[in-house]
C-alpha cells in the first residue's frame, strides 16, 4: 500500500466509525434501541491505527468506548447494529449485545467481559493459545485508562511478559472514568509508566493522531510476532461526548472539552495532513464520506429487516 | 410525619444522616464523589461532607472492599460501593472470606463495621455482568449480613441500622426501584436487620418475595383477593440473618407458600428457605412449595428478552393458583 | 479389569491419558510442574509432556482462569487448577460471569472447553479459606458444570469426561480422599456427567451425600442395617447438571430423605435439592426432609475444633433415625 | 539506643524468632500440633529488621512465613504458642489460628489473609484509617515473591500511592514461591522494579543483614509518617527450610541451600558483625541465647497448660 492508500484508508475507516455511531445515536433517539451506549466519537485516531496494524487471522479484546474498534476491522455492520437492535441480524443472534458482547470470530473479535479488566486474562490466554498452536497470531487488547487500575492487569500482564506472549496492550487514555480524572484515580503520570513493572516495552502515543498510533501498535504487533512478548502503548485521547449517552457531563471542563472537539478531531487532523500534503483534495475526502454514508445506510436498513427473537432465544446456547 | 420520597432519595438521605451523626464513617466508591453515584444515591454529599468523607476510588474493587476491611478494623466504619452488585464476584474473597470471616478467624478480636452497597437487579437492557440478583450466592457466608430493601422506608431505615451495625452489611438496592416512591418517617428512622415484613395479611397463601419482585408480589395479592384468594406478603428484607419465624408462623397458618425473587430458580433466594420449609414445616404444607424466578439462563443483554427472563406479576399470579388448586393429597 | 488405586492416583491418570490422546490439552496451575501438584496430582507429567504441556503459573489466580478462557475460545482444551477450592472467591469473576457466561452472553458463537480443577473440603487443620467446599455457589453458575467426585473411579471418570466435554467444569475433588483407594476399570473409563450414582439400594430413606461425606453415609447406612433400616445412598457426584430424577424416584419410593454434605446447611448443595423436592415430590414425602451439614459458621483452624463442624457418620445415623421416627402426620 | 544496643537488641530478637520455632517444630515433632507450619528459619534477619523499625502503635500485616513477625513485634510468646496447640491460651482463643490468623490488637497486629494477597487491600485501608484519623501510624505490610502476582497487590499498591496512604510494603523476596522460582514467576528482575509503577520509591536490600533492613524500612516509616506515601521494599532472603514442614524441597539445588545456610545466615552474620567490631563477646551471645531459651520454655510451658476448648467455641465470634 502507498502512503496515500494508507492514508486514506484511515480516513475511510475513521469516517465508518463516526457515521456508523451517528446512525446508532438516530436509532437511540428514536427509541429503537434500549441499554446503554458508550459513544467512541474522539476515539476513532486510536481505533483505527490500532486495528489497521492487525492481520486479518489476529485476535482482538475491544472496549466499550464505541464501536470502532469493530467497524475498523470490517465486522459486517449490520450486524453490529443487529447488536444494538437486538434482532436476529445481531452477531449474537438476537440476544442483544448491545456494545459489551459484540463478537465475530472469523476476523478474531473475542468478545468483551461486561466487567472491565475481565478481558486482561482472557486476552493473555488468547496470546498463549497462539504461542502454543505455533501461529504468529497477536492479541490486542484494548482497555480504558480507568480500566487499566483493575488487579486483573497485573496478572495478566506478569503472565504475558513472563512467557513473552503474543499480546499488545493498548490504552485508550481518555483521561476520564466516568466522572474520575485519571490524575485523581492513577499514581503515575501516563499509564505507560507501568511497563517497567512488567519488563515491556512502553510508550505513550498521540491517540488522534492515526498515523502515530499505527506505526506504535505496528511495531509492537511485529514484536509480539516474533517471540519477543507483550508491549504496553497508551493512546492520549479524549471522548467528545458524555460516557454514555444521557450523562450530564458537568464533570469535566466546558473549555476542555470544546478544545479537544476544536483542535484535536482525529479525523479533521488526517483530513487536513492530507489535504496540505496534496494526497487528497475536499472533494476526495468528500466522495469518501458519502460512499461510507451510503454503506452505513444500507448496513442500518438491512438490519432493521430482521426480525427480534422470540422467547425461546433466552435458552440457547447455555451450553454447548 | 412520614413523607413521600423515592427510594434513591431514601438512600441518599441515610447516608446524609449517618455521615452526618458519625465521624467514623466516610463513603468511598466510584463515581460517588461530585457526580453522586451514578444512581444519584449520593447527590450533593461530597460537596456536604468534603472530599475526606465522602470520596471517588479507581477503578479496583478488591481495594474498594479489602480496603473498607482495613479500615474498619482499625476504628473506622466505611461505607463502600460497588457501581453494580454483580461485581461482588470481582471482590468475591474480599467480601465472603475476608469481611465476612475476619472477626471469627481472628478469634474475635476486630469488629468489621462495613457497608458494602452493591445495586442490583435488572433495569432494561443492562446485560448479564450488569443486572443480577447476587444475593444467594451469600446464604453461607457466616459474619455477612445481606440486605434487600423493597421500599423507601427500608432503603433508608435499613441502611441506616446498617451503618450502625457493628458486622459487615451488603446492602443490595435493586436498580429498578430507584424512582419508585413511598412514605418515609421524619427523622432518626431505623429499620431493626433481620425482621420480616408483613407487606400484607392473609390467610389462604404464603407469599415470600424478595427485592423489587414485593411490587409484583403484592399486585398479584390484589388481583388475586379480586377471586377470593387471600395472600399473606412477606418480604424477607435480605438473606442474613433471616426471619424464619415469621415466614414459618404464616406457613404454618396459610399451608401454601409461594416464594418469589428476581434471580435464577437454581440456587436463587427461595432455595434455602423452601429447603427449611421442607425441615420445619412440612406438616402444615397443604400444597406443594412454589418457587417463582428466572429461568436457569443468565440475563440476555436486550430488554425484549430480559422481560421473558426477570419474573412478572403474571408469573406470581399463577404460581399461586397452581398452589391454590394443588393439594397435598390428591 | 478394575485395578485398586488411589483417588490421586485416578486423578494422575485421568490427566495423564487426556494429555496423551489430545494435544490440544495442557495443565497449568501452581506448584503442576516439577513438584507434581501439591496433592501429587499431576506427579511425573511435567516430565512426560513437557513444559509445554504441563506447566507452573504465577500466583495469579484470575490469570489461571481467565487465561484458560482466553485459550478455550481460541481453540485449545486447557486444564487449570486453583491450589485450593477456596479460591474460587479469588477469581470468582472469572469462573461465575467469565467462563459460565461467555459462550451465552456472546450469542453461542464460542465454546469454552475448560477444566478447573480446585481440591477441596477440610483435611485436618487448613482453616477457614483452605477448607471450604464451595460447590453450593455455583447452582445458579448457568453454562458451567460442577462436579464432586467421591471415588477413585469417578475421579478418573469423571475428569475425563470433563476434559473432553465442550463446556466449562469446576471439578473438585475433596481433599481428604487423596489416599482413599478403590476400584477404577482399565482403559479408557468415562464416567457420564450430570447422572448420580446410587452407592447403594434401599427402600426405607433415601440419603443423598456429596463427596466425602459419601463414606460416611455408607458406614453410616452399614450401621442402621443393623437396626433394620434399609437405606438408599445416593452420589450425585455434583450440582450442575444435577440428575434430579434419580434422587425423586427414590423419594416417591422411600418418602424420606437426608441429605448431607460438608458445606455448611445454609446455603449449602442440599438447598437446592430440598427446595426441588418440596416443590415436586412432596406428595410422597413421609417425614420432613433433613439436611446435615456444617453449622452456620466458618471452618475452625484447629483440627481439635473442625471435628466438630465437619459432619461425622454419627450425625448422619442421627438425621436417618430422625426422619424414620417422625412422620408427617404425627 | 546506642548502636551496641541496637545490635545486640536485634540479635536477640532474632535469637527469639529462631528458638521460639525451635520450639515449636519440637511440638510439632511430637504430634501435639495438628495444620501446616511454614518455617521461618533463615528470614529473621529482614522480619526483625523491618519490625523494629516501627513504634509500638503502628500496624503490621505480616505473612505466612514463620511467626517471627510476631516475635519481633513482642507479642506474648506463649500466646503465639496457644494459637497452634489450639487452646484457650492462643490469641484467638482456642480457635487454633495455626499460622495464618494470629491476631494482637494491642501491637497493631491486625491478622493475615488465608488467601495470599488478600492483605494487599486490608494493609492499604488501615493506611487510609490512620490518615483519616489523622495520626501518624504507619502500616507495615509484608508479602513474599510469588504472592506479589496477585492482582490485589496492583490495586491496592495503586491507591496507597495516588492517596499517599502510610504503607511500607514489603517483600520478603526468598526466591521461591513453594516450588516455583521467582525468575519463572515474575517478569522483572527484582519485585522492587515494580515501584515505578506506582509512583513510589522503591529499594531491593540484603534480607539477611538486619541493619539494611531496619534503616531501609526506617526511612520508609519516616518518609510514610510524614504523610509522604508507601514505598516498596524488596529484601532479598533465603528460606532455609522446606515450603511447610513435611515438602520433600526437592525443587531447589541442594548446594544452594547449603550455601544460603552457611553463608548467608542473619543470625550468625550478625554474630560475626558483632565479635569482629568487639561490640559482644561469644560469651555475651551464648548469655542471651540462653536468656531466650528460657523465656521461650517458660511460654511454651504457660502454653502447654491452658485447656483445650470445648465445642461451644465454634459458635463464638460470628457475629459481632
Ligand atoms: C469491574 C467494573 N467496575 C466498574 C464498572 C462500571 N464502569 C463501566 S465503564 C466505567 C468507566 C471506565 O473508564 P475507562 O476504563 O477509562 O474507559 P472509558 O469509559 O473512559 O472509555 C465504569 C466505572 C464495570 N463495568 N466493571
Ligand atoms: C491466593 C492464593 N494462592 C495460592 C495459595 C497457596 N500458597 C500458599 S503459600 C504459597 C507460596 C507463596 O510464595 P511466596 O509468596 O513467595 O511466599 P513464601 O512461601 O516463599 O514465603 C502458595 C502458592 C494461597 N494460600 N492463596
Ligand atoms: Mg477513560
Ligand atoms: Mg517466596
Amino acid at each position: 500500500m502507498s502512503e496515500r492508500e494508507r492514508l486514506l484508508d484511515f480516513y475511510e475507516r475513521m469516517v465508518c466509525c463516526m457515521l456508523w455511531e451517528q446512525k446508532l445515536l438516530r436509532f437511540i433517539d428514536e427509541g429503537k434501541i434500549s441499554g446503554f451506549y458508550h459513544a467512541g466519537r474522539g476515539q476513532e485516531g486510536t481505533q483505527v491505527g490500532a486495528v489497521a496494524a492487525l492481520r486479518p487471522d489476529d485476535y482482538m479484546m475491544y472496549a466499550h468506548r464505541g464501536c470502532g474498534y469493530m467497524v475498523a476491522r470490517g465486522m459486517p455492520m449490520s450486524k453490529l447494529f443487529g447488536d444494538f437492535l437486538a434482532n436476529t441480524e445481531g452477531s449474537t443472534r438476537g440476544l442483544g449485545a448491545g456494545i459489551v458482547h459484540i463478537a465475530w470470530p472469523e476476523l478474531g473479535i473475542l468478545g468483551q467481559s461486561g466487567t472491565l479488566g475481565g478481558s486482561f486474562p482472557i486476552a493473555a490466554g488468547a496470546g498463549l493459545s497462539a504461542k502454543y498452536r505455533g501461529t504468529d497470531q497477536v492479541c490486542l487488547c484494548f482497555f480504558g485508562d480507568g480500566t487499566a487500575n483493575r488487579g486483573t492487569f497485573h496478572e495478566a500482564a506478569n503472565a504475558a511478559s513472563v512467557w513473552k506472549l503474543p499480546v499488545v496492550w493498548l490504552c485508550e487514555n481518555n483521561q476520564w472514568a466516568v466522572s474520575v480524572s485519571v490524575k485523581e484515580a492513577t499514581a503515575t503520570e501516563h499509564i505507560a509508566d507501568r511497563a517497567v513493572a512488567y519488563n515491556m516495552p512502553g510508550e505513550t502515543v498521540d491517540g488522534q493522531n492515526v498515523v502515530a498510533v499505527y506505526e506504535a501498535v505496528s511495531r509492537a504487533v511485529e514484536r509480539a510476532r516474533r517471540g519477543e512478548g507483550p508491549s504496553l502503548i497508551e493512546a492520549m485521547t479524549y471522548r467528545f461526548r458524555g460516557h454514555y449517552e444521557g450523562d450530564p457531563d458537568t464533570y469535566r471542563d466546558k473549555e476542555e472539552v470544546e478544545r479537544w472537539k476544536k483542535e484535536r478531531d482525529p479525523i479533521l487532523l488526517l483530513a487536513k495532513r492530507l489535504e496540505s500534503a496534496r494526497l487528497a483534495s475536499e472533494q476526495d475526502l468528500e466522495q469518501i464520506r458519502a460512499r461510507v454514508q451510503r454503506e452505513v445506510n444500507e448496513a442500518a436498513e438491512e438490519a432493521l429487516r430482521a426480525p427480534m427473537p422470540q422467547r425461546e432465544r433466552i435458552f440457547e446456547f447455555v451450553t454447548a | 410525619m412520614p413523607r413521600t420520597i423515592s427510594y434513591t432519595e431514601a438512600l441518599r438521605e441515610a447516608l446524609d444522616e449517618e455521615l452526618g451523626r458519625d465521624e467514623r464513617t466516610f463513603f468511598m466508591g466510584e463515581d460517588v464523589g461530585a457526580f453522586g453515584g451514578i444512581f444519584g444515591e449520593a447527590a450533593g454529599l461530597q460537596q456536604k461532607y468534603g472530599k475526606k468523607r465522602v470520596f471517588d476510588t479507581p477503578i479496583s474493587e478488591t481495594f474498594i472492599i479489602g480496603g473498607g476491611v482495613g479500615a474498619a478494623i482499625t476504628g473506622l466504619r466505611p461505607i463502600v460501593e460497588l457501581q453494580f452488585a454483580d461485581f461482588v464476584s470481582v471482590a468475591m474473597d474480599e467480601i465472603y472470606n475476608k469481611a465476612a470471616k475476619w472477626r471469627y478467624m481472628h478469634g474475635g478480636l476486630f469488629r468489621v463495621p462495613l457497608v458494602i452497597i452493591a445495586p442490583e437487579g435488572a433495569m432494561g437492557g443492562a446485560g448479564p455482568e450488569h443486572s443480577q440478583c447476587p444475593e444467594a450466592l451469600f446464604w453461607s457466608a457466616a459474619g455477612l449480613y445481606v440486605l434487600t430493601p423493597a421500599t423507601p422506608a427500608d432503603a433508608k431505615g435499613l441502611l441506616k441500622s446498617a451503618i450502625r451495625d457493628d458486622n459487615p452489611v451488603l446492602f443490595l438496592p435493586h436498580k429498578a426501584l430507584g424512582n419508585t416512591t413511598g412514605e418515609v418517617p421524619e427523622g432518626d428512622h431505623l429499620v431493626p436487620l433481620g425482621q420480616a415484613a408483613v407487606r400484607r395479611q392473609g390467610s389462604d397463601v404464603t407469599l415470600v418475595a424478595w427485592s423489587a419482585v414485593i411490587l409484583k408480589a403484592l399486585e398479584a395479592a390484589d388481583r388475586l383477593a379480586e377471586e377470593g384468594i387471600d395472600i399473606e406478603v412477606i418480604d424477607p428484607r435480605g438473606i442474613r440473618p433471616f426471619d424464619f419465624d415469621t415466614v414459618l408462623e404464616s406457613v404454618e397458618k396459610t399451608g401454601r407458600v409461594v416464594l418469589a425473587h428476581e434471580a435464577p430458580v437454581p440456587g436463587g433466594p427461595g432455595s434455602e428457605v423452601a429447603a427449611v420449609i421442607a425441615e420445619r414445616a412440612i406438616t402444615s404444607l397443604e400444597a406443594p412449595v412454589k418457587r417463582v424466578g428466572a429461568p436457569d439462563v443468565p440475563v440476555p443483554q436486550s430488554a425484549h428478552l430480559e422481560r421473558f427472563v426477570v419474573p412478572q406479576t403474571e408469573d406470581i399470579v399463577d404460581a399461586v393458583r397452581e398452589v391454590t388448586e394443588s393439594a397435598v393429597t390428591a
